[in-house]
């Protein structure tokens, strides 16, 4: 039988950390901090490494666990219980690979900041909650871990919450979150309705005859509302919009949270719930466009951005949408897999930009930037490889899965693939973009005016405290250390899938003769002709096709911005009006803002507000109390402190008794 | 010898209720506790007629001996007047209390009279003498008496904490 | 031969001659006195019924009564005399600290 | 016998039975002066007639003509109605007492007795402790402090010193088994250890309640040495302070006929009431018994006035712990003691 791999301890490992640096952080000094947070998570990543070392020997290569009873009621039963496959084993390792890195950075990127076992406490929660959502053998242990991680996504974006915008940026993304969670819990309100569980292998395994009886719009609205609830959480059109704020918050959370694992729960869950997706053609089509619009879309935006957070901010919305695109078109396993490699690259590049913010004293806008080539060679050499990892060159990570991505995508619709390959040649443009303004060129900004060292990214990453800062310096070991091993693994990171043995890795979760299948019922049926023929060509000409498509996007990044940079303005002009809009983000905020928050608080202040609550409840509340105030002043009469009324109240009422008792006796 | 029953319970019936109405007409409290004696002695005398001369003797013994002649002492003590008529006071108690209290007395006295039946009691009809009520008191009703006798040990010294000046003997006023 | 319910209309109307002391009188001594009557009465109704059942155990109760009486006076007259000595006076209508 | 007879019968023994006891009252008050005129080396009265032997008749006309005056602040009904009280009942409680035995007058066989009930007993304690009422009234409605002193004090020491007197008779009660006097002195008849007399005193071991009973009878009755409610020295003269003329003898014979109904009650409890050699013809055989009891009466008459020709008065708060402290706690004793010798005798 398979070993016992105590699971649980992998969360339990980070919670610990989080309690005992949130209880007792305040006093205790930043080495032990340090010492605590890093321990318990170094803790939790030797333990999933260990599993998955044990994870060969496991057969079946699903493995529960169930720890307690939670919910007993009836047929219906929900246990606290965590298993293991293929695809959360995957999982499992970025999250706790990545996050032990990001810990390890934060220590060199917090150390100045106040609340320096305040972050590490909210880091390890997070940690918790996001191995919770991954290990979760049901959906709603699921949940708690999805509104966990919302949690401590939350704390984090309002980390700085003196910071008007800190605090705003955070409630915004906690709302749009909720709006995602409210179709994910009616999603599972309806599985629970239908399947009568919440179990994964339950459920799954009664999927098919459920759609066999005839309830495919069920299942597809199954479907739909869980993919609401990723959009939610994974950014995507239409409740993106709180990713780019959420850029306010440190950057290792940015890396962390909002580039690396959690924006990705969306993904794991969709994924997680193939077989439902795979019954819902529907649904899953939906998915795919989904993904595609916010690829595009997202990339568009991100062309025009400047500040350096918010370019990648918008890219890491336009990943997601590739790895749903991947999803949408039934290669799931693609999706995971550029899920991987979006971890490593993004987490990277993420905590490059960092380092380059921390260098140059807190300046985020690109346009204050330049020349950092030569002064901070380790992060530019590591954000280097990141770049073109996401510009999808090979050999490096990115473009294996965003190949694979278009490949998958290319055997169901042509559009998608158009679409994907404009999206990957927008991709390496902004990314180029974004290089050639950080490192080359002159310096613009104006650094050297402040001097001391002491302030560093936590201070510096808050924009509104400019004070001391000793020129432009590289970044301690401490941060460098994870960037080159983040870099090594952006190149190293893809090679995974060379002929598709990450693929196969996962077949187990997503059988691809199911997924075949489900593609015949989808795609066209010229499709399935696609797969013998002119299988290997196409797929030579296609990888072709989007290489030249990302060294395009460098060419024009190196055009533009390098060559004759003043050049980018002409073009702004030029386009004039679809320029601005863009640099707006669409207006997305603002329509957001006019169509559903406006009406939403005047609706509230006026109808909920003064007319429900002061009219209704508190009238109601206020004339019952008024009505007993007035009741019990009459009554409070037959008080009168009077010994000889008391007795008048007696004797009438041994009057009253007397009476009754002889009408019951002669009746 | 029937009639001087019904007879002697007519004359000591009337002297209790004339006592009661005294007791109610008279301002005076000593002259009300003084009417509530006479009632007391006269009711003695029903009970001897109805043959329960222990209790009898125990009425006048207990009660009109000592009760109400501490009832007295109270009254020399704080040298109670009459009382004076307040205005005011509780008109609920003429209200309420008097229709109750009459409405009451009627329904039971009606159903006295019509469903108790018409059983007559002979003179000394139970005889309650020393050496039959003891056996019951001692016996079947041990726990009761105990009981009691705690109950009068307590209201003793309740009676002392509370009519003794702090600083004075206990005893003067305790009587 | 003398019925029963003569017995018991007495004993009646000295508990409502008692009930009407209560509610009339103001002196509180005169109160107590009033309760005392009531009592009374009711000690006859026992007596009555004990003869009318001829169990003693009625008569028994009118020992209870009466213990329970005189402690009930010991306290009551105790308290009378405290409250005689705080207030200076016996008219339970100002007496009636005991209200909202 | 008749109802009519009965009536008849009653009536004049309730008349005989008045004369003597008043009689007796006043020779008592006689016999006092007497005594503490000797004890005090004095003569007494003894102009009145031989030896003063017509003294109290004297004193009887002059209370009788005497004015009777009321003082004007008095609470007139209380005052009239307090001596009245205080004699009646002092006069009420000799009905029960049986002054010999069943005599055959005529063809009438009657007792010595106005009636005889079988708890006379309890009804003389009654009627005793309503006699509170009359000291207690006439000194609050004279509306004298010194006179409502005298009343709180009276009452209080009365109701103090009945229950002491009341559990010094339970012993007595359990020995006779009855609380009918009569039967109580029929149980003290006879001898032990052949010449011994079977008198509670003796045989039933009840000196002790003797003794208490003694006490409590001097407090009940106002006597020295627990005279304090009249004490002159201090309170001119206690309850009657304001009271002259008849009312005044009214008092004073409610006293002395109090101190002749403890004194018959002592006898029938305690010295074995009318027990004593009889002889001779029937006429004799009736009245002997009524001597012997009539002489017991006159014994312990004259240790009252012996004790009041000897010793001082006690001081109150002395009166009050000698009856809660000493008396009480004795009767109980005694009363338990009793209790129990009687039980294991079987």
């Amino acid at each position: 039988m398979t070993p016992n791999l105590h699971l649980w301890l992998i969360p339990l490992l980070p919670l610990i950390g989080a309690a005992i640096n949130g209880f007792f952080g305040r006093r205790s000094s930043r080495p032990a901090i340090t010492t605590v947070a890093l321990v318990f998570s170094g803790a939790a990543f030797a333990t999933a490494l260990w599993v998955a070392s044990q994870f060969s020997s496991l057969t079946p290569p699903y493995h529960p666990e169930i720890l307690a009873s939670w919910i007993r009621s009836g047929t219906f039963r929900v246990d606290f219980s965590f298993y293991l496959d293929q695809l959360s084993l995957v999982m499992l390792l970025i999250v706790t690979g990545v996050g032990f890195l990001i810990h390890i950075y934060s220590v060199g990127y917090m150390w100045e900041d106040a609340g320096f076992y305040r972050f590490f406490a909210y880091l390890n929660l997070f940690m918790f909650f996001m191995l919770t959502l991954v290990l979760a053998s049901n959906y709603l242990l699921m949940f708690i871990g999805w509104e966990g991680v919302g949690l401590a996504s939350y704390l984090l974006i309002g980390f700085w919450f003196p910071k008007a915008s800190a605090a705003s940026a955070g409630k915004k993304a906690f709302i749009v979150n909720r709006i995602g969670d409210f179709g994910f819990l009616i999603a599972l309100f309806l599985i629970i309705k239908h399947f009568g569980s919440l179990d994964f292998m339950q459920v799954f395994g009664s999927v098919a005859p459920f759609v066999r009886a005839g309830n495919e719009g069920v299942l597809t609205a199954i479907g739909i509302l869980l993919m609401v609830g990723a959009c939610g959480k994974s950014a995507q059109i239409p409740l993106y919009i709180w990713l780019p704020d959420a850029m306010e918050g440190p950057t290792p959370v940015s890396a962390l949270i909002h580039a690396a694992t959690m924006v990705t729960a969306g993904v794991y869950m969709v994924s997680r719930s193939h077989v439902i997706f795979e019954h819902a053609p529907i649904a899953l089509t939906v998915v795919a466009i989904i993904g595609t619009l916010t690829a595009l879309f997202a990339a568009t935006i991100g062309v025009t951005q400047t500040d350096i957070k918010k370019v990648l901010a918008y890219s890491t919305v336009s990943q997601l949408g590739y790895m749903f695109l991947g999803c949408g078109v039934g290669a799931f396993s693609a999706g995971i897999f550029h899920l991987m490699t979006h971890a490593f690259f993004k987490g990277l590049l993420f905590l490059a930009a960092g380092s380059v913010i921390h260098a140059v004293g807190g300046e985020q806008d690109m346009g204050q930037m330049g020349g950092l080539r030569t002064k901070i060679p380790w992060t530019f050499w590591t954000m280097t490889m990141g770049t073109i990892a996401i510009a999808g060159i090979p050999p490096f990570a990115g473009f294996f899965s965003k190949d694979e991505i278009l490949w998958q995508a290319s055997r169901v619709s042509l559009v998608y693939w158009g679409i994907g390959i404009f999206t990957a040649f927008l991709t390496s443009l902004y990314m180029f973009r974004l290089w050639f303004l950080t490192f080359f060129g002159e310096y613009r900004g104006t650094a050297e005016r402040s001097d001391g060292h002491d302030a560093h990214g936590g201070h510096g990453d808050s924009s509104h405290t400019e004070h001391g800062h000793g020129g432009i310096h590289e970044s301690p070991k401490v941060m460098l250390v994870p960037l080159v091993i983040l870099a090594i693994l952006s190149i190293v990171g893809g090679w995974v899938g060379i002929n598709n043995r990450f693929e196969k890795f996962l077949s187990p979760v997503f059988r691809p003769g199911m997924t075949a299948a489900s593609l015949e019922e989808t795609a066209a049926p010229k499709t399935s002709e696609m797969e013998d023929s002119r299988d290997h060509s196409t797929e030579m000409a296609f990888t072709i096709i989007s290489v030249a498509a990302s060294l395009l996007g460098f060419a024009l990044a190196w055009f533009l911005y390098y060559r004759n940079p003043q050049m980018p303005q002409q073009v702004a002009a030029s386009l004039g009006a679809f320029y601005t809009t863009v640099v707006h983000k669409y207006y997305v905020d603002e329509i957001y803002a006019a169509v559903f928050v406006k009406p939403l608080i005047d609706g509230s202040t006026q109808v909920l507000w003064h007319g429900v609550d002061q009219n209704v409840i508190d009238a109601t509340l206020d004339g019952s109390a008024d009505g007993a105030l007035e009741a019990s002043d009459v009554a409070r009469h037959m008080q009168s402190g009077n010994i000889r009324s008391y007795a008048a109240w007696v004797a009438a009422g041994a009057a009253v008794v007397i009476g009754y008792m002889i009408w019951m006796g002669t009746r | 010898m029937i009639s001087v029953h019904l007879v002697l319970f007519l004359i000591f019936g009337a002297v209790c209720v004339a006592g009661a109405i005294n007791l109610l007409a008279q301002s005076h409290p000593i002259n009300s506790a003084l009417s509530l004696v006479v009632v007391m002695g006269a009711l003695a005398v029903e009970y001897l007629l109805l043959g329960a001369e222990f209790v009898a003797a125990v009425q006048v013994i207990v009660y009109a001996g000592a009760i109400m002649v501490l009832f007295v002492f109270v009254i020399m003590l704080l040298n109670a007047g009459t009382e004076e008529r307040t205005k005011g006071g509780s008109y609920v108690a003429m209200i309420v209390g008097i229709p109750g209290m009459l409405a009451g007395s009627a329904l039971v006295a009606w159903v006295l009279l019509t469903h108790s039946g018409t059983k007559s009691v002979v003179a000394g009809a139970l005889p309650g003498s020393p050496a039959q009520v003891a056996p019951l008191l001692f016996h079947e009703f041990l726990l009761p008496f105990e009981v009691t006798s705690i109950l009068v040990l307590v209201a003793i010294m309740g009676a002392v904490v509370l009519a003794s000046h702090p600083n004075s003997d206990p005893k003067k006023e305790k009587t | 031969m003398v019925p029963l319910p003569y017995y018991l209309i007495l004993s009646g109307i000295l508990f409502a001659c008692g009930v009407t002391g209560f509610l009339i009188k103001r002196n509180i001594i005169t109160i107590f006195i009033s309760i005392e009557l009531m009592l009374n009465g009711v000690n006859l109704s026992f007596v009555a019924f004990a003869a009318q059942w001829g169990k003693l155990s009625g008569q028994v109760f009118v020992f209870f009564v009466m213990v329970v009486a005189a402690a009930e006076a010991a306290v009551g007259l105790a308290i009378i005399i405290a409250v005689y000595r705080t207030r200076e006076t016996l008219n339970v209508d100002q007496v009636n600290l005991l209200k909202l | 016998m008749g109802i009519g007879t009965f009536i008849l019968v009653s009536v004049v023994k309730i008349a005989v039975a008045l004369f003597v006891l008043l009689t007796a009252v006043a020779y008592t008050v006689w016999l006092e002066r007497k005594v503490v005129g000797r004890i005090q080396n004095r003569w007494g009265p003894t102009r009145v007639g031989p030896f003063g032997l017509l003294q109290p008749a004297a004193d009887g006309i002059k209370f009788l003509f005497k004015e009777d005056l009321t003082p004007p602040h008095v609470y007139k009904p209380l005052y009239i109605a307090a001596p009245v009280i205080a004699v009646v009942f002092a006069l009420t409680s000799i009905a029960v007492i049986p002054v010999g035995n069943w005599v055959n007058v005529g063809h009438i066989y009657t007792p010595l007795q106005i009636t005889d009930v079988n708890i006379g007993l309890l009804i003389v304690l009654g009627i005793t402790s309503l006699g509170v009422y009359g000291i207690a009234l006439s000194g609050w409605s004279s509306n004298n402090k010194y006179s409502l002193l005298g009343g709180l004090r009276a009452s209080a020491q009365m109701i103090s010193y009945e229950i002491a007197l009341g559990l010094s008779l339970v012993g007595v009660l359990i020995l006779s088994g009855s609380m009918s006097l009569r039967e109580i002195v029929q149980a003290q008849s006879g001898h032990f250890l052949g010449f011994i007399p079977n008198w509670n005193i003796f045989r039933g071991g009840q000196f002790v309640a003797f003794f208490i009973y003694l006490m409590a009878a001097y407090a009940e009755t106002n006597r020295i040495p627990f005279d304090l409610p009249e004490a002159e020295t201090e309170l001119v003269a206690g309850y009657h302070t304001e009271y002259s003329a008849m009312k005044f003898a009214m008092f004073f014979m409610a006293e002395y006929a109090n101190m002749i109904t403890v004194a018959c009650l002592a006898a029938l409890l305690f010295l074995g009431g009318w027990s004593g050699p009889v002889f001779g013809p029937d006429i004799l055989q009736a009245i002997l018994p009524v001597f012997w009891f009539a002489l017991r009466i006159f014994i312990f008459l004259f240790i009252y006035i012996w004790v009041r020709g000897t010793l001082p008065r006690f001081r109150y708060d002395q009166l009050m712990s000698f009856g809660w402290k000493f008396l009480l706690p004795l009767a109980i004793a005694n009363l338990v003691i009793t209790a129990l010798v009687v039980v294991l005798k079987g």
